[in-house]
């Protein structure tokens, strides 16, 4: 009689709760996923490739697909940080397979060696370089992500990658050394008649 | 020659926080002084021995953490932490006692948070919470006021080489707790009556809260968190007390009973695990002194300062939560995340 | 999954996934129930038993059910195996059944059992998830009895008292006295001894943890640096 | 004190928090206003202002007028620099400037002459009846830039726009940092001028009233302005002494009891606030026409002997004017611009004065001395009590240490005014100011960096659509060519046999079964060209092989590359074999590669000769042909959808007809591929 009672209540339990899923999936369904603009905007968009992919976009979507977060150099461990909280991952070190975090740089062509082959355009993925052919190219500054694509393809190994410089609107002062240490620094002066 | 750099602002504003605790652990001298005076010399031993621990541990824990043993004691935190639960032990613990509050408080309760300013409780009170919980009969052990041992029997005592037994008596919160409600029984304890309240303890409660005064006097304190715990104690026995008299002690009774002012001007006011805005520096305080109000009438221990403040650090973070000030060109107080 | 790493599977039971140390889960019993040895090995096994049956009928069933309704079969199982095992207890062990209570009842409730059903057990054959059951569950058991030994050491400085409560009368006589005249520390069995107890024991996995992996890292081969970029601007003449 | 605080018409409002550090004001006072040196040169920044930096308009060698025009402003918020004194212009270059961080900016720098030869300077003696729009233009060019500290061009303070109605003009005479004293001399010397500056503000603004406010800790400088604004509307309304009265909010709070709401100027509110030597140097302008060429400076501080205030050429070099106060660099410790509580410490003594420059202070060690280290914060709450903003500086402590700038930003981090106050009081001496400066400048390089990520993805987008439709347009221009000469073709009497490639495309088009144009043909495409098979067949196995050969070689060679550099990382001495193991294999791959190619690219020809039209067309064509049926799939869906019944046959039936096409499309690509040996991937 037991048995009995325990296998009629459990029957009706999941006949109920049966209906009740049955009718929740299928009123409650959610669609679209807008999680890779959010893993884009995150992303340092240099457009570099060092990812594995062609371009931020495209690494964001495999992200959301599942891959690792962690093959970003220029985004460094900050993006990699970012994106932990916000996919709700573990963090990861840097995959050093796909290169290591640096300072931030710009590309510049030195402009005497430039043969105006247009290469270094075609290349750059962000438009940050301009010229024509048979006349000198330039990069503009404030666009260019410092990908370095367009150092391989130049035929005269006139572009270099230089570190972006600090300058008085960019600099700020550095966080103090914490509990136990003076922020202070001495510095010799001479010719101070 | 050579130019100082550093940032603003380049002058600041004399004492340090050495020195606010050197003032705390003086504005204790007047009731050390008087608990010596009634309870006998194992008071005095008792906070001399958890001082000396404290400060113990902590070179011991700092020196294990790898940090600079000498800066660190110099914010003298852990000798006002190893004070205060000297002061909050009964004059008859043996040195064991006293060793592993002091160092549970120092190390469980202060340096694996993070140590000083990272702690969400009150050490001390940490400390004392986990002796009670786990030795309720030495935790318990007071002397009757007046009734003091000499100093060889403190010693002894100390030393764990007497039975408390022959000198415990109960104290007057504990007596009332026990005979509440009898009217005959209460009239038949002297100990309940002394000039202001209980006999002893209204002394010990007067010179602590002369030491809160020079505290407030010397700024080191603010005044929100004793005047809202003093408040939030006085005002429901004040109302219970003059429904049923028997039952509930008078507000004195209570102010001037067991640690309420060493809890209202020394503990509570403990800035590290307390609410930061004036606003709720005064919830916080009141809410203490309710909760005292509430143990000590309805509950199990014969006072309750420790587990109030332990719950009230608990609610520190929620009532800095509800109290942020709103911000100069703000319309109302921005309470986004955290 | 083609191939199956039992070695990986016990490892991640034992040590580096351990439920109670890593993945933090059956709280409840694991701070409630570990004041003495006996306590915690008695609980442990009966969670030992319902996790490696579970993830084994999980795993039989693993096709036959769909994405929806999963859960409540689950649960379903899990609370027929536990009631299966209240019932073993209390015809065995009725001593330790009546000291354990409602903790018993409450492994329905151990989220590492569900956690393994929905995490392994559902997505894996047979024999995986059966010795994945049985290695967590061992997993579960020996956090449980240190935790057990810790405080029942510290809380009334005896190592296996009351053995005989799971191993019947053979074991009356196992209890070892560690300190002589020891006064009982309440705070070590009391829950807040339990945690602080839990605590140790997971800084201790991670220091271990910490050193192997720095010796690790003082061995490991030097990786090669961007190997797997492309080109975001296609072919470039 | 008490009774110029008496008998007030309206009573003075409070601000929050506030200290009281030691003034240090008395020994810079009791001089009078002194001239400051004639330095051999003067070096003059380009951006002495908030904005953008002016432009040089001078050249080398240039000899200038005292007052001339040598830099004029760029865009609206600028202003421009004028030469102090005249002599010739030796250099325009990067020199160091008045900054925390010791950076050089670009400077002109002016060799005196010494004769003091003036330009012809431009009055407005009758400003009073000139158009307040007329004469905000000629304010334009004053050169004049928030004399108190701030250095936001003074001109477009003065023009709050069109529509925006000034109830009150505060001139900001509070003065309240320590040791400083230019205002105060400024003040007790200079009283008719200032009212008169004040006068020419307000004839710009036109507002409902005028207040002065200043600390009571001034009573000279407070009589003499009373007896110089007798008669006039003008109102001084003094103010308690309590640091940080004199920052703008807090002094619009004081005399108002308005704030100014967060991220907003004070306009907002219709108060406008400008600083009292501002207010002079305005008079100076407009009556003297005399723009800013210097200012008064307050040189104070242990280390110099004769503490007071000068009037410093703009463009002084500060060690030329501490050597005029007489500097004893022996006991030089910090040397602070500015006030104790918000100036930096100059770690560049060659570096000039500069149009905000309102103090220097060389104190020694023991004056100012360096902070001790920062202990734990106790959370004590003393920082929150004295913040004048009502910040929780200690929450802000805490975010900004741990790097939690969004948390920082919803306490209100960038309300905070970095007046010090909180650091001044800290017990456990944080240096709270340079964590929140920390802070504010990561979030400012955060927010510019975001900006920059942004455009950079539009562009790359932009990019990547615009590839996308060039090489669309070459493919329908192509298209259209191939159509135009089919057409001719067509047109033209063709023989019974036509040529071989026409014949192809017939048969594969038949073959395919979508092209309508072809009529009729062979079905048996490809078998009638049994040497071309063979051939293609020939050349598939070559390929195949060939691909075999070209990845093991180019697999070695990496192998080869990674072992040579690990051996060059290890220092090995077999460098030179490896080196040229790692050639030999690289040849051999790029060999293979240079074959493998060549073969494809003649598989393609042969393609292209087969079918007339080149792989690409073909791929494009089958891809559109997919992408199209695809499309009209989803009409079909969204007809249904919509519940247009029978709008979803029609369209059910073009979407068949469609995807019949794109099926026969892709066959007939496959097809093609297969036939010249080819897979997809080539």
């Amino acid at each position: 009689m037991t048995i009995l009672t325990a296998i009629i209540a459990l029957l009706a339990l999941a006949a109920v709760f049966g209906a009740l899923l049955g009718y929740a999936s299928e009123k409650l369904k959610v669609e679209g996923d807008p999680v890779v603009d959010q893993i884009d905007a995150i992303l340092p968009q240099t457009q570099c490739g060092q990812c594995g992919h062609p371009g931020c976009r495209p690494y964001a979507e495999a992200i959301a697909a599942g891959e690792e977060h962690n093959k970003c150099p220029p985004g460094g461990e900050q993006t990699i940080q970012e994106l932990s909280d916000l996919l709700g991952r573990d963090f990861l070190p840097l995959d050093e397979e796909h290169g290591e975090e640096d300072v931030k740089r710009v590309a510049y062509i030195r402009e005497d060696e430039c043969i105006g082959c247009t290469k270094c355009i075609q290349a750059c993925p962000v438009d940050a370089i301009i010229g024509a052919a048979q006349k000198m190219h330039t990069v503009i500054e404030d666009e260019c992500t410092g990908c370095d694509l367009c150092v391989e393809p130049c035929p005269v190994d006139c572009i270099d990658m230089v570190p972006v410089e600090e300058t008085l609107e960019s600099w700020h002062r550095e966080r103090p050394p914490g509990v136990g240490g003076r922020p202070e620094t001495y510095i010799p002066v001479e010719n101070l008649a | 020659m050579s130019l100082i750099l550093g940032p603003a602002p380049h002058t600041m504003q004399q004492g340090d926080t050495g020195a606010f605790m050197r003032q705390v652990v003086y504005a204790t001298g007047p009731g050390l002084a008087v608990l010596t005076w009634i309870f006998g010399w194992g008071t005095l031993i008792n906070v001399l021995w958890a001082v000396i621990v404290a400060v113990a541990v902590e070179a011991l824990v700092l020196t294990m953490r790898g940090r600079d043993v000498r800066f660190f004691l110099s914010d003298w935190s852990v000798v006002v932490t190893g004070l205060l639960l000297g002061l909050s032990l009964p004059p008859t613990s043996p040195w064991w006692l006293t060793l592993v509050g002091v160092a549970f408080a120092v190390i469980v309760a202060k340096h694996l948070y993070g140590g000083l300013g990272m702690n969400p409780f009150n050490p001390a009170m940490v400390g004392y919470a986990l002796l009670l919980v786990s030795f309720p009969v030495a935790m318990t052990a007071w002397i009757a006021p007046f009734d003091v041992p000499t100093f060889s029997e403190s010693v002894a005592l100390f030393l764990g080489q007497a039975s408390p037994d022959a000198f415990s008596g109960a104290t007057p919160l504990d007596t009332f707790r026990t005979w509440a409600g009898d009217a005959q029984a209460l009239a038949g304890h002297d100990i309940l009556h002394g000039r202001i309240a209980g006999r002893g303890w209204e002394w010990v409660n007067a010179a602590f809260l002369l030491g809160g005064l020079y505290l407030l006097a010397r700024r080191i304190i603010n005044w929100h968190i004793p005047a809202g715990f003093l408040a939030g104690l006085a005002l429901p026995a004040l109302a219970f007390w003059l429904v049923d008299d028997v039952r509930y002690a008078d507000p004195l009774f209570h102010l001037f009973g067991g640690g309420t002012m060493l809890g209202a001007f020394f503990i509570a006011t403990d800035p590290v695990s307390a609410a930061t805005s004036n606003q709720g520096r005064l919830i916080y305080g009141a809410l203490i002194g309710v909760l005292i109000w509430v143990i000590r009438s309805f509950g199990g221990y014969p006072d309750a300062v420790a587990f109030a403040v332990l719950l009230m650090n608990l609610a520190a973070p929620t009532l800095d939560y509800y109290t942020r000030p709103r911000t100069y060109g703000h319309d109302k107080p921005d309470r986004g995340i955290g | 999954m083609s191939e199956i790493d039992y070695g990986r599977i016990t490892r991640d039971g034992l040590w580096s996934n351990n439920p109670a140390t890593v993945q933090i889960l059956g709280l409840c019993p694991l701070l409630a129930v570990t004041g003495t040895v006996v306590n915690g090995m008695g609980l442990g096994l009966a969670t030992l038993g319902v996790l490696t049956a579970s993830n084994l009928l999980v795993s039989l069933i693993r096709n036959t059910i769909t994405e929806t309704v999963r859960l409540p079969v689950f649960v379903m199982i899990i609370a027929a195996l536990v009631t299966l095992t209240e019932m073993i207890m209390q015809a065995y062990t009725f001593e330790l059944y009546q000291i354990l209570g409602i903790f018993i009842p409450l492994i329905v409730t151990n989220c590492t059992i569900l956690g393994r059903a929905e995490s392994f057990a559902a997505r894996n054959p047979v024999l995986p998830a059966l010795v994945d059951g049985f290695m967590m569950g061992t997993g579960f058991l020996v956090v449980l009895v240190l935790l057990g030994g810790m405080r029942e050491l510290i809380g009334q400085g005896t190592l296996f008292a009351d053995m005989d409560l799971l191993f019947g009368p053979v074991a009356a006589d196992w209890q070892i006295k560690v300190v002589e005249n020891y006064r009982g520390f309440l705070f070590a069995v009391l829950p807040p001894g339990a945690f602080i107890g839990l605590g140790l024991i997971i800084a201790g996995k991670n220091l271990i943890d910490g050193r192997i992996e720095a010796a690790r890292q003082r061995h490991r081969a030097p990786v090669e640096q961007g190997t797997k970029r492309v080109r975001t601007t296609g072919k470039v003449g | 004190m008490l009774s110029l605080l008496r008998g007030k018409r309206e009573p003075i409002h409070d601000f929050p928090g506030g200290i009281h550090p030691p003034e240090n004001k008395a020994r810079s006072t009791a001089a009078p206003i002194r001239p400051g040196p004639l330095p051999h040169e003067l070096v003059l920044p380009l951006n002495m202002h908030v904005g953008a930096p002016a432009r040089p308009v001078v050249a080398l060698d240039e000899t200038v007028l005292k007052g001339q025009l040598i830099a004029e402003s760029q865009g609206r918020i600028s202003a421009p620099v004028h030469a102090p004194t005249s002599g010739r212009i030796t250099a325009i270059e990067d020199r160091p400037v008045q900054h925390p961080s010791g950076m050089t900016a670009t400077c002109i720098v002016l060799e005196p002459d010494g004769r003091e030869a003036w330009a012809e300077l431009e009055y407005r003696p009758d400003w009073a009846a000139t158009d307040p729009a007329a004469l905000l233009e000629q304010v334009r060019h004053s050169g004049l830039a928030g004399l108190g500290g701030a250095g936001f061009p003074t001109a477009v303070k003065a023009d709050p726009g069109e529509d925006t109605r000034i109830e009150q003009l505060i001139i900001n005479a509070a003065e309240c940092e320590p040791y400083i004293t230019a205002d105060d001399r400024l003040m007790r010397e200079r009283s008719p001028g200032i009212i008169r500056g004040i006068r020419m503000l307000a004839h710009l603004l036109r507002p409902d009233e005028i207040l002065v406010g200043i600390e009571d800790n001034k009573p000279e400088a407070i009589q003499a302005l009373r007896s110089a604004a007798e008669g006039t509307d003008i109102e001084i309304r003094v103010v308690p002494t309590r640091y940080p009265s004199g920052g703008e909010k807090q002094l619009i709070q004081l005399l108002t009891g308005k704030e100014v709401p967060a991220g907003d100027l004070p306009a907002r509110v219709g108060v406008i606030c400008q600083n009292v030597a501002t207010a002079y140097g305005i008079y100076r302008y407009l009556e003297h026409g005399e723009p800013l060429l210097s200012r008064i400076t307050t040189v104070t501080g242990d280390a110099v002997s004769h503490p007071g205030n000068y009037e410093v050429l703009v463009g002084t070099p500060v060690k030329d004017l501490l050597a005029c106060a007489g500097l004893d660099a022996d006991r030089l410790g910090k040397l602070v611009t500015g006030g104790p509580m918000m100036g930096f410490t100059l770690p560049e003594p060659a570096a000039p004065v500069v149009k905000t420059s309102t103090c220097l202070i060389a104190s020694t060690p023991e004056e100012l001395p360096e902070p001790p280290p920062e202990q734990p914060c106790i959370r004590c709450g003393a920082c929150a009590e004295v913040c004048p903003a009502n910040l929780l500086p200690q929450q802000l402590y805490w975010y900004a240490k741990n790097d939690e700038f969004e948390r920082a930003q919803q306490h209100n981090l960038m309300d905070c005014i970095e007046c010090g106050a909180c650091a001044y009081v800290c017990p456990s001496h944080i240096p709270l100011v340079q964590y929140y400066q920390y802070a504010k400048g990561e979030i400012r390089n955060q927010e510019a960096e975001t900006a920059k990520a942004d455009r950079a993805r539009q562009r790359f987008e932009a990019r990547q659509e615009r590839i996308e439709r060039q090489k669309a347009e070459k493919e329908a221009r192509r298209r259209e060519r191939r159509e135009a000469q089919r057409r001719k073709q067509e047109a033209a009497p063709s023989g019974d046999d036509g040529t071989r490639s026409d014949a192809a495309v017939q048969a594969s088009a038949t073959s395919a079964g979508g092209g309508s144009a072809a009529s009729g043909g062979s079905d048996g495409s490809g078998s009638g060209n049994g040497d071309d098979e063979s051939r293609a067949d020939e050349r598939a196995r070559r390929m195949k092989q060939l691909k075999v050969t070209y990845n093991k070689a180019n697999k070695q060679w990496k192998q080869a590359q990674a072992a040579f550099n690990k051996a060059q990382r290890d220092g090995a001495d077999n460098l030179d074999q490896l080196s040229a193991n790692v050639d030999k294999l690289r040849t051999r791959a790029d060999e293979a590669r240079a074959e493998l190619d060549a073969l494809v690219q003649e598989a393609k020809t042969d393609v292209e000769a087969a079918t007339g039209r080149d792989l690409k067309t073909l791929k494009k064509e089958a891809t559109d042909a997919e992408l199209a049926a695809r499309r009209k799939a989803k009409e079909v869906q969204a007809a249904r959808e919509a519940g247009a019944t029978e709008q979803a046959q029609s369209l059910e039936r073009e979407h068949e007809q469609l995807r019949q096409d794109a099926d026969d499309k892709a066959a007939w690509l496959k097809r093609v591929m297969e036939e010249q040996g080819m897979k997809e991937d080539e």
